[in-house]
């Protein structure tokens, strides 16, 4: 059971990782990057970290994220 | 194209020392010594019911110390990098008008926000999250905060105040360790107390509070120095 | 070692039959000279009668210091040379004051007089007296190789550097000079003396024709005179140094007049013959035929 | 399942490892390292964890008992400090980024070459 | 005691605390900065000089109250407190050196800086695994902030890529870190180190992981892109801590993880050190921006340093020393150079020519680059000889090479530099202030080194004989500098007079020594009476001088290897300062300079042979070596040949000798040279003759001295710059020294030793005399002089006198020389290397002519109407040495018959016997006394009957030449010196092709070209940089666990 799981979640974490890297929009990619996060804090919870798990989620899927999303913002105002 | 052919070869390789690494890791059925000794005497000479926290605060403390340091530093240089003035607190600067129902939801939900923040970390030492996840969490309501309103100017001078003293009094207790207690940043400051109460575990709640508070005031300072920086013309 | 008065009446009495015999010498090589091209030449006593004029003339000209001391280095030159080396062997009287130096001493003691005249002629600020200098040195230069590379080989041979023992050893007939035991050596010195005598086709440096004036004609009276006396002294006194390293020396002063004339006579004998030689030609020809053949005297040894 | 879990860390860096060497992009170049970093994470944890042990956290368990109950807690300390550590870079450099572009106008991390030689 | 954890509490409290400082404490947050540095400063040097003066434990802080390894615990031993007191003191200068920086970019930047240095004390303190990590990236971080203290694009593009790159280092650092925990069990480095985990094939790759992170921190050539651009682009003071502050933590990092994976990986760190050395090294020499340029050479010096801990194992309980020696160098000179470079703040290393504004400045520039190549009195000059003799003892000669090769190519690019700073001719001197702030620093690191050098000397073995007395002396004539001449001038030959003393009585009986002691001593006397004739304050001249007479002196006393390679330095060092003062000097003061390194390095190597064969310090050890004999003695005699240059080695000399000031060339001609003489008659004494190696050497030496003199006449025969005529001459007398000393008979010592003296004497008279004249009249070119005899009479006579005596005319002393030539090279069988000998001697006759004619003779030119004869001070001590030529040649026998008895013993035959006045050889005789009576009287004889037959001549105009058909007009058309030797130019002139200089040429074109390739792997591009890094550790891996 949680092998099956452990497989769909490294898997879709690759998936994430590799939309990440080459998919052409920006913003998709920073989500994709944020659910890669995500995926892994379910795989610390599926390793009894849940320390861990909450430290990746919030800081890692979230406030990393929405960092990226506020550079982003401010390089396309300049690009305007 | 040979570029890539040759970071593909180049990965090829760490592929090969990953598979070494691979191979070497062979599971574990017990504990390594060290986790041993936390896992027998971890409740009993530091008094946290969450291992990991006790390890976090107490028993290395000082990377903890170090840890808290980098966000500092990071907060720091981007302020000092992007010219953080006083004039982009000039409340006629924003163009963007928001919606009047995320700014009506942000004064409802920020407060909670904050107080899940407060409940994490003053938890830290008995359920899983502490400083740093709570510290996430207050700076997340600021930032909800700073989107409701972008001419919310984040008050430097409160941040500045909060990370300072709580960065000090981290230090503080740090040295209080060494004077009254075995060493710096000693748990046994503050009697153990029960295994599993709130007020329990030594210094490691006051801890981690202060180190929420300061986590949470150093990346709030991040995310308003990066949301409040003008595209300087120069 | 003799410092006596005596020794130095004798040495003076060498010395005024050297330079006589080198004045007669020279009109002898003229009149030989002129006979070959065809004419009559100069009267024997020639040399005599230009020495007594230039001697006697009443206004001498200087350019300064050095063009006054000049010609004293050079008459020292050529008188040094006549006193370090012994004339006639097997009597001390005519050794003069070899005893303060060897071979050695009478190679480097060309250079005193050659260093002289340059001095002089240079103050004279006359162009033509430095190029004839540069030239000449030049041209000495390479002359001097096959003469050290013999002089190395005779030292070798005899395994003395001392003239008297040189000449010492070649005492005994005809067959025990060098010229026949060491025949390699004797080519080389003789080719470079050649071009030490400064005769055709060595003779850029004086270059008499196409040059008209340089260092003889800028000195003139008593300089020119000192310098005249000079060349008889030197003339005499080379052939002589030749004399007694190759042709076994000469154990009377008839002996000596003989074959210093000979060996004189060799060089204008040449000149005669040949044409004139650019000075870089000469520099090259000194390092092409005389150094082999110096080498190769050499070499016989090793 | 550790196993499985440990190689998809791997995976992960070496996924992030590419993003870095081979993207022209800034902002897909830091995306590579949030990626390298969240597998060294899981790469991390994993080493801590023990086959069927539960989260070290002591509220049902005995301390008595613990070290037989419970998985690796150090590694998870380590991850605690690493993540945030991250934050802390990725930040700085987001931040450097903001800075670049205002130079040049641009992300491609090609026309950064000011400096050579 | 105050805990060391108080630098941690401190200065974070202090950081946090600042931001508490409202607008209105603004300004206490620059001073709180400094106390709180200051106060870690105090805390780790209170440790240092505990641990120095008490012999006590290691203390140990633990914090959180538990042992380890179960917490963190931090180590403050005797290593840990120098690191950590020389990065706190580096950070205190530095944060007074950014002074306004930091306050201009407000708190924040302070607070970085505090944490930066903290941070850096964490690191070297901790004895945890992860900590460590934890602390290096505040490190980096806090350094990737002060990078942009420079708000430039440049700064930011090199923070980005130091970013990322240490982004990738880190992660594989977490990665071998965490598995080194999974295979121990434990963090803590005690732990891991006694572990063993290089041992099994399935934990050696943590090793791996943990060693290629720490080793990618120290910025290994090729990878290290990203390095340099920091240093490049960052603000020089913040260069200076990243080359003194970090550099220095991440090697004691290295340091303290050592053990880590065994003895076989110490030989790849030795490897990666020594790569990085050369390879940095070499791609200094194309650079020209002073930032980039220091970068390189921090980068260098760190691979030196790693590569010392490589070989820790070879070099055993030596290794602290000689690591000691080279950090300490690098980090204060390092240091200073970033804050010099920032003061000037030139974007080339040509406007470094601005420091000549500022004496002072240059001086503390001159002493960085010399305590950087490793000259004494600094440590490194220490370090280098400790581990160069060290590995020979190993017999590393692989390693060796290296080190003497990569400190060679560390000196080209870092001499061009010193040189442009002092002599290059550049139009903007950019302007730069001199603020208090910044001066304060550079002056504490430059007398750092002069502190630790002194201090550590006795520390090396036979260093405590290193006589400091004279550099005392020289100290002195600093602290004076700003007086006029005359005064500087009498305490000079003061002090020298008074050395004289102080040393004769240590060199009686001595003669040998006490010859070159006479020719030194009485030399710079000589020399520096001429002195007086300067005006103004001459300033650097006599500290320079004196100090080159130190070193000379020095090698005159030493009695061990160390002393006498110490004072070779101290010479060359003086020397090349004083060579470098000639107005059109720059290039060849950089050649000699290069030259000389070059040899002192050949040195290093044959001395470091020789006391590995016996672990013997004295000189003697010279005589006994047994490891790489022939090696040894070519190596030095090929070292002691740069100074005397010979042919080959030559071409430094005529620039030099020939650009310096009129009375730098006497001394560095006369008698500088002479050291180089000196060095090899003391080696041919020692060294084993009768081996096969010794013999063919000679005979290889012989050759050589042949060929150089022929050379070096013959080149000056064709010279039109009179004092380079003389430096030619120079060349081929030298060329007959080293002849004579190689025929290794008592003739031809005796032969050498006439020729030194000679050419002593004569040349100190033509350089001084001529050099006045050189000054006097403007011009170097003899075609532009011409009738000076008629202005200068008396240096007219003292050239003529000279020039008697280099022809080897007799009755001069010049004759002595052939004479016993003839007589050694006939007694030894050396025929054709005579014949070239002599052959040589005639040719010298050529430029001796063109000399005096060109000078004194011929027309006088119109504008030298008014000149009058060159300073008393130049010809007093010319006819003192005259006066000693006479001597010398009137009573040879009072000089040459000591010597000969004093070779006697070295040789089995003793050839020449002396009968009063009278020499004789097997060969032939020469009687020096005679020949000058017989000379004397007939000259004067002579004079007397021309004087008599000539009494009224008649002085004439100097126009009034017998011309063909009119009289000349015009001096100039009529003095004949220009090319003079036209014909013979062209019947030989091939010889002299200049095939040595076009040699060198290529070589030196060849290493710039390949350094000029090898750097476009630094295309820029920070991604290239990160492939570097992965590249850096895929191929590391490959080479050391993959099996390749």
């Amino acid at each position: 059971m949680f092998i099956a799981i452990a497989i769909v979640i490294g898997v879709a974490s690759l998936i994430g990782g590799y939309i990440a890297i080459h998919h052409e929009k920006l913003s998709v990619a920073v989500i994709a990057s944020g659910l890669v996060s995500l995926f892994a804090s379910i795989i610390f919870l599926l390793l009894a970290a849940p320390d861990v798990a909450m430290t990746e989620a919030s800081i890692g899927s979230g406030l990393t994220t929405l960092i990226f999303f506020y550079v982003l913002n401010k390089i396309r105002q300049r690009n305007d | 194209m040979i570029k890539k052919i040759l970071i593909i070869g180049v990965l090829a390789v760490v592929g090969l020392i990953f598979f070494d690494l691979f191979n070497a890791y062979q599971g574990n059925e017990s504990l390594s010594k060290t986790a041993n000794y936390y896992a027998e005497n971890g409740a009993s000479q530091v008094g946290a019911a969450n291992l990991v926290t006790a390890i976090v605060v107490t028993y290395r403390g000082l990377d903890t110390l170090g840890e808290v340091t980098i966000l500092f530093l990071t907060a720091a240089i981007i302020s000092f990098i992007l010219k953080f003035r006083e004039e982009d607190f000039m409340p006629n600067r924003s163009v963007r008008v928001t919606s009047e129902l995320l700014d009506s939801a942000a004064q409802v939900i920020v407060p909670v926000i904050f107080m899940v923040g407060v409940y994490i970390f003053m938890n830290g030492h008995l359920t899983p999250g502490g400083g740093f996840q709570g510290g996430a969490v207050i700076a997340s309501g600021v930032l909800l905060m700073i989107m409701a309103n972008p001419n919310f100017g984040v008050s430097h001078k409160v941040i500045a105040v909060v990370e300072s003293i709580s960065g000090i009094a981290f230090v503080l207790i740090g040295v209080l360790g060494i004077v009254l207690a075995g060493g710096f940043l000693d748990n046994t400051l503050l009697p153990l107390g029960k295994l599993g109460d709130l007020f329990s575990a030594g210094v490691i709640p006051v801890i981690y509070t202060f180190v929420g508070l300061k986590v949470g005031a150093e990346l709030s300072n991040i995310i308003g120095t990066i949301s409040h920086v003008q595209n300087e013309k120069n | 070692m003799d410092y006596s008065i005596t020794k130095f009446l004798w040495t003076l009495l060498g010395l005024f039959i050297v330079t006589n015999w080198g004045m007669l010498m020279s009109s002898t090589m003229r009149r030989i000279g002129a006979r070959v091209s065809g004419r009559i030449g100069i009267p024997w006593y020639q040399p005599w009668v230009d020495l007594v004029k230039l001697y006697s003339l009443r206004t001498q000209l200087t350019h300064g210091t050095m063009f006054y001391i000049g010609p004293v280095f050079r008459l020292m030159g050529g008188v040094g040379m006549f006193l370090f080396l012994p004339m006639v062997f097997g009597n001390p009287i005519w050794s003069n004051y070899s005893f303060s130096g060897d071979l050695v001493l009478i190679l480097y003691f060309q250079f005193f007089g050659m260093l002289g005249m340059a001095l002089g002629a240079g103050e004279g600020g006359q162009p033509y007296s430095a190029i004839g200098i540069s030239r000449g040195l030049s041209q000495f230069t390479t002359i001097e190789v096959p003469m050290t590379l013999a002089v190395i080989s005779i030292a070798i041979q005899y395994h003395t550097l001392s003239i008297s023992e040189i000449v010492a050893a070649q005492q005994g007939g005809i067959t025990t000079w060098t010229l026949w035991t060491n025949p390699l050596a004797t080519a080389a010195a003789m080719l470079s003396l050649l071009g030490a005598f400064g005769h055709s086709p060595f003779n850029l440096v004086k270059a008499p024709n196409e040059i008209p004036i340089g260092p003889p004609t800028e000195f003139h009276g008593t300089f020119l005179g000192v310098l005249r006396t000079n060349s008889a002294i030197l003339h005499v006194a080379e052939a002589a140094l030749f004399m007694n390293l190759f042709f076994g020396g000469a154990t009377s002063w008839f002996e000596l007049i003989i074959k210093t004339f000979l060996i004189y006579f060799w060089s204008v004998f040449v000149g005669t013959v040949f044409p004139r030689f650019r000075i870089e030609q000469s520099v090259r020809w000194f390092l092409k035929v005389p150094t082999i053949i110096g080498i190769l005297a050499i070499i016989i040894f090793l | 399942m550790e196993y499985i879990i440990i190689s998809t860390g791997f995976a992960l860096m070496l996924l992030g490892l590419w993003g870095i060497l081979s993207q022209k992009n800034l902002i897909k170049i830091i995306l590579g390292f949030t990626i390298f970093n969240t597998g060294i994470n899981i790469v991390m944890v994993s080493i801590g964890y023990v086959r069927g042990k539960a989260a070290p956290i002591l509220d049902v368990i005995k301390p008595s008992e613990a070290a037989s109950k419970i998985v690796d807690p150090i590694p998870q300390a380590l991850v605690l400090t690493a993540i945030v550590i991250g934050l802390g870079v990725t930040a700085l450099m987001l931040v450097y980024v903001l800075k670049l572009h205002r130079e040049k106008n641009s992300l491609d991390i090609n026309s950064f070459k000011d400096l050579k030689w | 005691m105050v805990g060391p954890i108080y630098i941690i509490a401190v200065a974070l409290g202090i950081a946090f605390f600042m931001g508490l400082f409202g607008k209105s404490l603004k300004n206490l947050s620059e001073w709180a900065m400094l106390a709180g540095l200051g106060f870690m400063t105090y805390v780790s040097g209170q440790w240092l000089l505990e641990f120095m003066s008490n012999n006590r434990a290691v203390e140990t802080i633990f914090t959180a109250g538990f042992k380890p390894p179960y917490s963190i615990n931090l180590q403050m031993g005797s290593i840990e407190a120098f690191f950590t007191f020389i990065i706190n003191v580096v950070g205190f200068l530095g944060a007074m050196y950014l002074f306004k920086d930091l306050k201009k970019t407000g708190p924040n930047a302070m607070m970085v800086y505090l944490v930066f240095i903290m941070s850096l004390n964490v690191v070297v303190m901790t004895r945890d695994m992860f900590n460590l990590f934890v602390f290096l990236e505040v490190g980096s971080i806090a350094t990737a902030g002060l990078i942009l203290l420079t708000k430039s694009g440049e700064a930011l593009q090199a923070g980005m890529k130091y970013l990322i790159a240490t982004g990738i280092i880190s992660g594989v650092l977490l990665i071998g870190i965490i598995f080194a925990y999974y295979f121990s069990g434990s963090l803590n480095i005690d732990d891991l180190l006694a572990a063993n985990m290089g041992a099994s094939k399935t934990t050696v790759i943590a090793v791996f992981l943990i060693y290629v992170s720490i080793i990618l921190e120290l910025k290994p050539f090729p990878a290290n892109g990203w390095g340099i651009d920091v240093y490049t682009a960052a603000n020089p003071g913040i260069g200076a801590l990243v080359s003194a502050a970090t550099a220095s933590a991440g090697f004691y990092v290295l340091y303290k993880l050592l053990p880590l994976g065994g003895a076989e990986w110490l030989n790849y760190i030795a490897v990666i050190g020594g790569i990085t050395f050369v390879g940095s090294n070499l791609m200094g020499t194309k650079q020209d921006r002073p930032n980039r340029l220091l970068g390189y050479s921090s980068i260098g010096q760190i691979g030196l340093l790693m590569m010392i801990l490589g070989l820790s194992d070879i070099l055993g309980e030596k290794m602290m020393i000689i690591a000691f020696g080279i950090l300490i160098s690098h980090y204060a000179a390092k240091a200073g150079l970033f804050w010099l470079s920032g003061l000037i703040q030139a974007k080339d290393i040509k406007g470094w020519a601005a420091l000549r504004k500022s004496p002072f400045l240059l001086f503390l520039f001159g002493t960085f680059v010399f305590a950087l190549i490793g000259f004494p009195p600094f440590p490194s000059f220490f370090g280098k000889w400790e581990l160069i003799t060290t590995l020979a003892a190993n017999g590393q000669w692989a390693w060796m090479v290296t080190i003497l090769a990569g400190s060679f190519i560390e000196g080209i690019y870092l001499f061009r530099w010193l040189g442009y700073a002092i002599k290059l001719d550049h139009e903007d001197l950019p302007d730069f202030k001199i603020e208090w702030n910044k001066i304060f620093p550079i002056w504490i690191m430059a007398i750092v080194l002069y502190a630790v050098g002194v201090y550590v000397t006795p520390m090396v073995e036979g260093g405590m004989f290193i006589n400091y007395l004279p550099l005392m002396f020289v100290l002195f004539l600093f602290a004076i500098d700003f007086l006029p001449v005359y005064i500087k001038n009498t305490i000079s030959i003061g002090g020298i007079i008074w050395y004289m003393f102080h040393i004769y009585p240590v060199l009686e009986g001595d003669l040998l020594r006490l010859i070159f002691a006479g020719i030194f001593l009485v030399g710079g006397v000589l020399t520096l009476m001429a002195g007086y004739s300067k005006k103004g304050t001459r300033k650097g001249f006599y500290p320079m001088a004196m100090m080159m007479f130190a070193g000379l002196i020095g090698i005159i006393e030493a009695s061990t290897l160390i002393e006498f390679f110490f004072s070779w330095e101290l010479m060359t060092a003086g020397s090349y300062f004083l060579i470098i003062r000639g107005k059109r000097s720059m290039p060849h003061g950089y050649s000699y300079m290069l030259f000389s390194i070059g040899g002192a390095y050949a040195i290093l190597f044959g001395f470091a042979l020789a006391f590995a064969s016996n672990f013997d310090t004295s000189l003697a050890a010279l005589g006994s070596i047994n490891l790489l004999p022939t090696l040894a003695y070519t190596l030095l005699a090929v070292g002691f040949m740069t100074k005397t240059a010979s042919l080959g080695l030559h071409i430094w000399l005529p620039g030099a000798h020939g650009e310096a000031e009129s009375d730098v060339s006497p001394m560095v001609s006369a008698i500088l040279l002479k050291a180089g003489v000196f060095g090899l008659m003391i080696l041919f004494l020692y060294m084993d003759r009768t081996s096969v190696g010794a013999t063919n050497l000679l005979y290889v030496l012989g050759w050589v001295g042949a060929l150089t003199t022929l050379m070096g006449n013959m080149s000056a025969a064709f010279q039109e710059d009179a004092k380079r005529l003389l430096a030619y001459s120079s060349v081929a007398q030298l060329g007959y020294i080293l002849f004579a000393i190689s025929i290794m008979s008592q003739l031809g010592w005796l032969a050498g030793f006439t020729y030194t003296i000679n050419h002593f004497m004569f040349k100190a008279i033509l350089f001084l005399v001529v050099g006045g004249i050189v000054a006097k009249l403007g011009t170097h070119y003899m075609y532009e002089m011409g009738g000076m005899i008629k202005k200068m009479p008396f240096s007219f006579i003292a050239v003529l006198v000279s020039i008697i005596v280099i022809g080897g005319i007799p009755p001069l002393s010049g004759f002595a020389g052939k004479w016993l030539f003839y007589n050694a090279v006939i007694e030894k069988g050396w025929y054709f290397q005579g014949a070239i000998i002599f052959f040589a001697g005639i040719i010298a006759f050529l430029y001796l002519f063109k000399l005096i004619h060109s000078i004194f003779l011929g027309q006088l030119k119109d504008n030298h109407r008014n000149i009058k004869e060159i300073s008393a001070w130049i010809l007093v001590p010319s006819y003192i040495l005259i006066i000693g030529i006479m001597i010398f040649s009137a009573f040879p026998q009072y000089i040459l018959q000591p010597i000969g008895d004093m070779l006697a013993p070295y040789f089995s035959t003793e050839t020449l016997v002396w009968e009063g006045t009278k020499a004789t050889t097997s060969l032939g005789y020469w009687d020096g006394t005679t020949i000058m009576i017989v000379v004397a009287t007939a000259f004067l004889l002579l004079l007397a009957w021309l004087l008599a037959l000539s009494s009224k001549t008649k002085k004439i105009e100097q126009f009034n030449i017998v011309f063909a058909a009119e009289r000349p007009f015009r001096p100039e058309t009529t003095h004949v010196s220009y090319n003079i030797y036209a014909g013979y130019k062209k019947a030989l002139g091939f010889l002299i092709t200049p095939l040595v200089t076009a040699f060198w040429e290529s070589m030196s074109n060849l290493v710039l070209e390949f350094a000029n390739w090898l750097r476009r792997i630094y295309g820029g591009s920070m991604q290239n940089y990160a492939i570097h890094v992965v590249l850096f550790i895929v191929v590391f891996y490959l080479i050391a666990l993959g099996g390749l």
